[in-house]
């Protein structure tokens, strides 16, 4: 294992620590990193977290427009209680803070134990799950949280800054998980830094189809192929369960170890198919955003929009990872 | 293993007259934290084949700290000692299994009543698995840890029916729970992370069940030592 | 060799097809990234260019306050004069275009030839020499030109959108360029699709500390460190060329796939780093910005900075790689 | 290879009368795209080794795309083929070796008048080599293809000074060419990308001296395939 790190126990909090000198809109305190401005008075609270090694998500999304506050677990390991505890009670500004969750059990655990235990602030969650690699069935765990994180991050963000209450802000949420879909595929494994060797053997001939944000293996291998046939794959699978039509918000997202060049290669493919099926990219990102650590591959993430959702996608944002209008 | 022990004579460092003293459950988590620490590299590799190869790195992490946290303060009863486990657990772990391990202890140290009878234990052990299977949402087959610890919890029930000394009915509780973790090879994944992988989850152990049959293991050896 | 790609002969141009999908402000015409908008009457126009595979440089930073044009050659291949004479001729909006040219021998010769054959604009040159692996000798082809370019093309770019004449955008980013200084270390070789095999073989044990931004080897090997030796090694070359003093910009340039995390890690021992010697972080970047298509490793590029090119470095960008203010 | 042989009878099909033909330089051409595309790879891993790995791929796309210009437009003279060559390398190459080789060719080009005697060719070739030395500033010894190209040179020229005939003369020169491209391995590069990593280059043969081995191979090659 080859990595830029001190030791795999020091990397979380060592990395923090590099946020926290790059950026002085943030502040980072006992595992939680907050906008530096602290929250405002009025304003819904914004919080998610999840398990460190898919950066930018979720710290490099905390400032205006987005998130107020993230709260990173180890790697691939959802954050604890506490974490968010402190999170949601700092950054309440009375308006209620909404629990933006992606749906891995670890995840749904912790967060529903702090929420339990946040007496003073009226909390509401939303559930993330937009992979449809996985079937939504009593035989699984649910759909996973991918790519849509980022958008209803951004999308609530916005409403919140608007100074909506916490259902809609809730509601908008929610919204626009329900409107967004990803697939992700491999062309490696990642290392996890305590593990300190690939999580999954790949041979140089094959991809994983399906895969998480974990290093998890996906459902199925095949053969490697050209990015115009992986991106079909993707889009196939988006495609059957959200059918692609109107305007649509586009991420092709990068799984750490990919470089930008071949993200536009596939990008290419994805927006093909889209207009193949007559439907628009009205708004689109393309790059590292939700991320395996270093592994190779891509994810897609389609999410319908309306006007609405594209006003607020359009909306100011100034964060480390994610940053318009201002 | 001899079926005709006396109670009286197990754990003898630990149980005082058939009963599990705060000493005993201190060895138990320190044991649990040693057992852990040699097989965190497996926990993982289980981990890494139908999960994301954290279990051993987390479950050393938590009862590591869960090693300081009864040594810095003591716990003054057997209530005590499983509580103050649970809650480290559940603030220092993360994933799925801090939170379910971390409600299993808490759910044993409030069910728990002093004098610890081997009785009165096995209805706190079942507490906590209870806990699991109300907090997790998963049944047996679901390939999870409640795969060993629903067995392991019968088996105990039965010893005490029974009324089979401690250090027996602690290894066949082991026992139970380690068959149980083995069964759950075969089968589909359907909680956890590793049912993202369908199919693909047949033919490997679920981690969270190893590491349950490895913390009720260690309850036999405690008793073991002790006598 | 696994690549998200369709073929090595397209990937140039499919990358850019999928760049003029995701990005209505840019034009990508034979070979050329312009800006959407055209050139601006009165302001210099910046044209930048060089191999392909470091992205998002120089494509992704084609928008206002940065670059009119990119000229992405061939992977790791300078472009041809034709790309850089269409491009400067298009840009020109009257008040002449500057050529920001990294220093290879290939880029240099072929936009040197381009620029004498553009008879009817005013062009001006900055060559940028920032890497401090490489001694500016006879005995050289002299320092190349790495993570500066960034610098050069944000700080100039803003001075031009300001409406400063040719030679005074000429001389800020001939001073940037100055100010600036840089060292890369490769953890793993990329791998170049033509080639289709790493470029050098690197041991797991070991490091290339000295590194281009095109797979070449460094000037030394050294056993795989922490992050915190690692960045000694940059930190001490750059601080032995350009003492440490006074406000810095810090780039934590990542070499394509490495992901952000460690990056993090390794910003945060360049920060202690700096604050060491008593100077300070006032701006930096942290991220995948001057790549080498998919080798694992980081550079570190510093920048004095003046009250001007603090205010420059500030102004309002848009472009794909680089965005704030607007 | 006999010294005795009439340059009247050299390179029949191209070559007049010891005249060098339009013909010549288009099979030329040709004969270098072929050895190209053959030794792509160890071109490109000659760059690998102390460059950026795209010195095959750099010429093989260069010189196909001379073949396709000098197909799509005939050459009516050995100088329009040669202009022809050199501003293709120059449009389609990039990198150093597009504009050096480029403008080598076009400097060729300039400098040949008909009919090409092998004097002319060898005074026009020397303007193409000082073309390279000019644009690149190197001197032999600093490890680029001048170092090949120089000795090459200047063996023509005293083949010439002899009245050594046309096919004995290209093999003399690919003969220097070759030799001087072996003679980079032990040096340290002092320009181009090799030159970056100073010692470190020591032992690796320079990859444009190697294609301008081949590029003058060439040149003997289709010399004797036309006798
Ligand atoms: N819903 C559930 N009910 C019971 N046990 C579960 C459930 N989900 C996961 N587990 C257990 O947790 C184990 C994984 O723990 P761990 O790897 O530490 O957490 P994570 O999956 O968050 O990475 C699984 O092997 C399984 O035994
Ligand atoms: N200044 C120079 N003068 C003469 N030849 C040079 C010079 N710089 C580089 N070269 C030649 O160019 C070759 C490299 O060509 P190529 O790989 O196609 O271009 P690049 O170095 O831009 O990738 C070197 O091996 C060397 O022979
Ligand atoms: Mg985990
Ligand atoms: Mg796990
Ligand atoms: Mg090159
Ligand atoms: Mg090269």
């Amino acid at each position: 294992m080859k990595k830029l790190i001190n030791s795999a126990e020091s990397m979380v909090d060592d990395a923090l620590a590099g946020m926290a000198a790059a950026h002085p809109s943030l502040l980072v305190r006992d595992r939680v990193v907050y906008r530096a401005s602290g929250p405002r008075a009025g304003k819904v609270g914004l919080v998610s977290g999840g398990g460190s090694g898919h950066e930018p998500l979720h710290a490099g999304f905390v400032g205006y427009g987005m998130l107020d506050a993230a709260c990173p677990g180890e790697i691939f390991t959802s954050p604890v209680p506490d974490q968010i505890i402190n999170a949601t009670e700092a950054v309440d500004g009375g308006a209620g803070v909404l629990h933006i969750v992606k749906n891995y059990t670890g995840d749904v655990l912790n967060f529903e134990m702090a929420a339990e235990l946040c007496d003073d602030v009226q909390v509401a969650g939303v559930l993330v799950n937009d992979d449809v690699a996985v079937q939504d069935s009593l035989y699984t765990a649910g759909r996973r949280g991918t790519g849509a994180t980022l958008f209803v991050e951004k999308i609530a963000g916005a409403l919140a800054e608007e100074g909506a209450p916490l259902r809609e802000v809730a509601g908008m949420a929610a919204e626009v998980n329900e409107r967004s879909r990803s697939f992700g595929i491999a062309l490696t494994s990642c290392t996890t830094p305590a593990a300190g060797k690939p999580t999954f053997d790949l041979p140089d001939t094959q991809v994983e189809l399906g895969i998480g944000i974990h290093g998890e293996p996906g459902r199925t291998r095949a053969p490697l192929a050209s990015a115009r046939e992986l991106a079909e794959v993707a889009m196939d699978a988006i495609h059957g369960e959200l059918p692609l039509e109107g305007d649509l918000l586009v991420m092709l997202n990068g799984m750490g170890g990919t470089p930008l060049i071949e993200l536009y290669v596939a990008f290419a493919e994805v927006s093909a198919f889209i207009h193949g099926k007559g439907a628009r990219v009205t708004r689109s990102l393309v790059g590292n955003y939700v991320t395996s650590l270093d592994m190779q591959g891509f994810s897609v993430t389609i999410c319908r929009l309306d006007d609405t959702l594209t006003r607020l996608w359009d909306a100011p944002v100034e964060t480390p990872g994610l940053r318009w209008g201002r | 293993m001899s079926t005709s022990m006396d109670p009286d004579s197990v754990g003898g460092d630990f149980a005082d007259g058939g009963v599990l003293t705060t000493d005993f459950f201190v060895a138990w988590f320190d044991d649990i934290a040693k057992q852990v620490r040699l097989q965190r590299e497996r926990l993982t590799a289980l981990d890494a084949a139908i999960g994301d190869a954290d279990h051993g790195t987390n479950l050393d992490r938590g009862f590591t700290e869960v090693g300081k946290a009864l040594t810095d303060s003591p716990p003054t009863s057997p209530g005590q000692a499983l509580l103050s486990a649970g809650t480290t657990l559940i603030r220092r772990v993360g994933g799925a299994s801090g939170p379910l391990y971390g409600s299993a202890f808490r759910a044993m140290g409030k069910a728990v009543e002093e004098p610890v009878t081997l009785a009165g234990f096995a209805a706190a052990f079942d507490a906590g698995v209870v806990a699991v299977e109300q907090l997790g949402k998963a049944v047996p087959g679901d390939k999870t840890m409640v795969d060993a610890l629903v067995p392991a919890s019968r088996t105990l029930a039965l010893a005490v029916r029974d009324g089979v000394g401690v250090r027996e009915a602690f290894e066949l509780t082991a026992r139970a729970a380690e068959e149980g973790a083995r069964a759950t090879i075969p089968l589909r994944a359907r909680k956890g992370r590793a049912s993202y992988l369908g199919e693909r989850s047949i033919g490997h152990e679920d981690p969270g069940a190893a590491s349950s049959a490895l913390i009720v293991a260690s309850l036999a050896t405690v008793a073991a030592v002790g006598s």
